[in-house]
């Protein structure tokens, strides 16, 4: 284990704020305050966090429909977040975008994405530009198990390794996508496999172990900064919400997600990690944990008492200039 | 007559014709749902659950669960109708043509003229379209006008429960590829539908309201903000006659210029974008064919050139409504 | 002045922007050539010829061979557009849309939008359209309608040379996602063009023939039709104003509407298929804008709602030309 | 070898007619008499012919913009395939298609296709029909290794997979792709094993040895008839011409298709393996050969006396009715 202290509790604040932000959401959504759709990402901090810990400002993140989780795991504000998706003035898209369009490019957030797949190019061409203006930068995409069967994803693994483009793939299997199951979606039952057949080395790792997944995108990352070209991982961990909030999940055994919480939660598993390491304390891991609530908890407020967008802001934004 | 949802109508459009003929199958993501999973099958029927029940019936042969590969999806269904199958293929959200257009506006489109009249490819394919959920701007699109600019293609926008099911089997019986459009506000809203299968034929425009001031042709969900705003005017003594497209290719030009040349005014509704959409190519028609009768300038009332904001607010005044289709009909009588 | 192929303008255009600044890049199928093979590097420059040399000047870096993936490529050029180059990316055909819209539709063109007017994203598509070579209904079409459709789109049909030179120069220095058109049938055509930059602002159309008996709106290639039926219509007395539109989106409207206020006459001719296209749009514009001044009927000479056949004798008679440009003029004009 | 004599007769005379014709078609192209482009197949004979020698007529095979071989392969008429090169009344789709369209679905020649890769999914629709309907028909693709990184093939292969169609992928390397190399566009470097990696069987084999061709694709169509799913080969053979007729291949080597013609042609390959093994004659072989060159002339004669589509033919065919 090679992170400081100082690392872990940024690690286990991000995970963290994830976990409250989407627990909050989860509550807020039902309420009928928020408008359109929310895709949960509460059981796969481990990924977010572990793919972004070592990123800093130059490197940019490119996400899915189901996006709360990467742009906190890249640093974007948690406040302007929540007023994003109350639809309000002030959120991340002045309450333009929403949950599917949430992005911060300030951050190196590309944005969220509605269309399944379509982010996976839009990162090789932040790669593109890192290579082109030697940034120094790398460009990280989100794909999702049931996105990896799309053909803008296939196109984009050819074309990243054909231009050795320093850009990591990184696959989040959460057994489903929609309401289908990746063993279903996926002919070859094997995401990792099948990415590493375009060319470029794909691990497979256990997304619920924040340890395991920071350390193989170390070496991903490495290799993209080095100018050795595009890799990948797959992360397994599983959702624990249904695909969008409000889905009844009968596509789901019984207990499955009840399982999941207790038996292989990733903040759990983090937790107990650094405790045995005696790296970090039960009062440090919990004293981070009432910060983001609370941070939460203030951005709610700050979200429920924002105006909305004002008439003139629906027609700009739309050219730079026209 | 017994009352039914839009969404039941369509479901039973699709149960009947599947019972009736067996090359009928249905293909998309998650119109079953649950495949390769712990948890119920037929978990979905479809994100918006239209096809629901209907796995149960026909079983797994005929209500197809696909990865989420449109291109393969639309390629699919448009090979195998090709080839004997009269496949009706789910693209969840109209939107997502981005993803798929080829197999539509290259292949399925053109096979019987490149081929020289001997492909037949009897496609449906059913999708959403529209505003209102707070879906933004990947998600709400208005996108017929494209299609219907396609040859080869036709294409369906119907505006409630009987139209939508009667459309439906005439689409799924048609030998024609066409496309479905389905607003996702409607899905909840009741009609008298019968339970018997009927169909309605494509390019017959349906008069849903009479008047004889002005002509306000409009298509899909924009119909009953049409009706309403036609409502309000004959209070004020102002005689609106309302036409509702149904299909936009063919389109009923008939039915559109007999109406002007009475009227001698056209307002088009239409939730889409203003260029190159359908309200431009109507009041096109209107300037071309019915112009000697027209009174006044024609009125397009549309979304604006912008994409569809997510907050509400904004989503609101985005969309047509009553009360502008009325400042425009007003606008013109004066 | 020098004169010059559309072929070389383009490619000067090019040229000098990438000179200029180094965050210019170009990218797709061949735009060199050869790679990977044991012939010429630089073998192509594009299928049409237009980047030949491009290669050689500025490398690999900056002139980006491709495999067949049009999506990756459209994708890889709006990434790399929002984060920080400006990219020039060739999609051969522009009906090889069809494989990659999502890119343009759903991504390049909203991003601005969705994410509150934090993007900027200077991307310029370079495809070319058209009928006239023999290359059937999958290698011929004029597409630019349904990117005028989509907000957050420029779209750009330059008629000659020194207009594309110009053109292309502005699209590539614009900061917003431009789609740019160039009819396959007119590289080899040539015009005065001056070797140094300059550009030509969008939503400003140009008025390349006078007449006030009645305005020919007109676009691309169909420009020298509309010209060709003017000078024909002039022998007898008849005076068109032919409006070169140069952009359709923005679209300089003022230029067309004070045309037809003058000439109170207007005559559409595209080369696209007529539904939900440029021609309906434009009509649809005079018939809301300059109703008052209109003394006849509008009328579009377009393709008709086909696909584009391949044998020559069929092509010919599916594209517009002068001899119907002047029968549409002389039945409004009576 | 477990061919008959006939059934070698009938292969031979496939791969000659293909190879008169498209030299044929060369040489009137040059005339400009022709219009549009020609892709021409000279130099893989051995893989359309070797694919489609045992399939019959509710086989179903779908071609890409390369197709008069695998039309010529699947038994469509040489007449009708000329007259449509030539834009005649009487073509195989009435001088409207042309070569990149040419078509013939009562032969179940689905057409050659203008957009690379698309021809994938539509057969994958063929081979949904043939289970649906159960009509022991096997759907048969062509794919050119440029092709093969077209998201919509990378799609079509998996969902072939998922639904376990009797689809056969045929990935004819050639080497190159327009202008470009395929170790350049395929960032793998291995065709095969990408498509493998979908979770299918794909073999690797010589194109230009019918009989390696026709051997491997024996196993795959069996396995689609016996519903066990679709499978794949990849055969490589150059092709000897331009991309399209006209195309001055600066981008290759010198005398590098003066090598292939002379050193490992299929026709002369085909030739040698049955004479040496006493099954065909060179008689047998020479009269072949003649009788193609016949037929070819006199489609050439129809289709040069043959009037082009009249005025009324512009607006039908766009609809069954509207
Ligand atoms: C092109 C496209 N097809 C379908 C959808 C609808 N859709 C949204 S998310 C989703 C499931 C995605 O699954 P996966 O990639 O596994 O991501 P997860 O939701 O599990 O995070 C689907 C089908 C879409 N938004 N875009
Ligand atoms: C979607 C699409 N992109 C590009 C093209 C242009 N194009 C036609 S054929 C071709 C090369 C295809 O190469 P390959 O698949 O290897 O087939 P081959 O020509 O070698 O038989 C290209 C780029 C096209 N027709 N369609
Ligand atoms: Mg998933
Ligand atoms: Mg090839």
């Amino acid at each position: 284990m090679q992170l400081s202290r100082d690392d872990l509790r940024t690690a286990y604040r991000a995970m963290v704020t994830i976990r409250e932000f989407e627990e909050r959401v989860a509550v807020e959504f039902e309420t009928g305050d928020m408008p359109g759709f929310v895709h949960l990402y509460a059981g796969e901090e481990a990924i977010a966090v572990g793919a972004c810990l070592d990123l800093d400002e130059k490197d940019i993140i490119g996400s899915t429909h189901r996006g709360h989780g990467h742009c906190i795991a890249k640093g974007c504000d948690i406040q302007g977040m929540m007023l994003e998706l109350f639809g309000r003035k002030g959120g991340l898209c002045g309450g333009k975008g929403g949950s599917m369009h949430i992005a911060d490019l300030d951050r190196g957030m590309m944005g969220a994405n509605g269309i399944v797949g379509a982010g996976a190019p839009l990162i090789v061409g932040a790669g593109l530009t890192a290579k082109t203006l030697k940034t120094g930068g790398v460009a990280i995409g989100f794909v999702g198990d049931g996105a990896t069967n799309q053909g803008a994803v296939f196109e984009a693994m050819n074309l990243a390794v054909v231009l050795a483009l320093p850009v990591v793939f990184v696959f989040e299997n959460n057994y489903i996508g929609e309401a289908t199951g990746v063993d279903y979606a996926v002919g070859s039952g094997d995401i990792a496999a099948r990415a590493a057949a375009f060319g470029m080395p794909v691990d497979k790792v256990d997304g619920r172990d924040f340890f395991v997944v920071h350390e193989a995108m170390r070496g991903c990352i490495e290799r993209a900064r080095n100018g050795d070209g595009p890799s990948g991982i797959e992360a397994l961990s599983p959702r624990y919400y249904g695909h969008f909030q409000g889905d009844p999940q009968n596509y789901r055994g019984a207990d499955e997600v009840e399982r999941y919480r207790a038996e292989h939660d990733c903040l759990k598993i983090f937790r107990q990690r650094v405790i045995d390491a005696k790296l970090l304390g039960d009062d440090d891991l919990d004293a981070i944990r009432a910060e983001a609530k609370a941070l939460v908890d203030g951005a709610v407020a700050a979200a429920r008492a924002a105006p909305p967008p004002g008439p003139s802001d629906l027609m700009t934004d739309i050219y730079v200039n026209y | 007559m017994p009352q039914k949802t839009m969404r039941q109508a369509i479901n039973e459009a699709l149960r009947q014709e599947m019972e009736r003929d067996p090359r009928v199958v249905v293909i998309g993501e998650d119109v079953a749902g649950g495949a390769g999973l712990d948890g119920e099958a037929d978990a979905f029927g479809g994100v918006m659950g239209v096809t629901k029940g209907l796995y149960g019936q026909f079983g797994e042969g005929r209500v197809i669960d696909t990865p989420i590969s449109e291109t393969a999806i639309m390629g699919m269904a448009a090979g195998s109708a090709a080839t004997g199958l009269r496949p009706v293929a789910e693209l969840m959200f109209c939107d997502f043509m981005g993803v798929c257009f080829d197999q539509i506006l290259n292949q399925a489109a053109k096979f019987r003229y490149m081929f020289g009249g001997k492909a037949t490819t009897p496609l449906v394919v059913r999708t959403t379209y529209g505003a209102g959920l707070g879906a933004a701007a990947q998600h709400s699109q208005s996108l017929y006008g494209m299609f219907t600019a396609v040859p080869g293609i036709k294409c369906v926008v119907p505006s409630n429960a009987y139209d939508a099911k009667g459309l439906l089997i005439q689409a799924i019986r048609d030998d024609d590829p066409v496309i479905f459009f389905e607003h996702k506000m409607m899905y909840d809203l009741r009609d008298e539908v019968p339970d018997e299968a009927y169909t309605i034929p494509f390019g017959e425009a349906n008069i849903v309201h009479n008047g004889g001031d002005v002509t306000i042709v409009a298509l899909g969900n924009m119909v009953r903000v049409a009706v309403k705003a036609a409502e309000k005017l004959s209070e004020d003594g102002i005689g609106a006659e309302v036409i509702d497209l149904r299909t936009t290719s063919p389109l009923d030009e008939e039915t559109i210029l007999e109406s002007v040349e009475e009227t001698g005014r056209l307002v088009v509704v239409d939730e889409a974008n203003p260029r190159c959409g359908i309200a431009a190519d109507i009041s096109a028609l209107v300037a071309r064919e019915a112009f000697e009768m027209l009174k006044s300038p024609v009125r397009m009332v549309t979304a604006p050139h912008a994409p569809v904001p997510f907050a509400p607010e904004l989503e609101k005044l985005y969309l047509p409504n009553a009360d502008k289709v009325i400042a425009a009909v007003r606008e013109i009588i004066g």
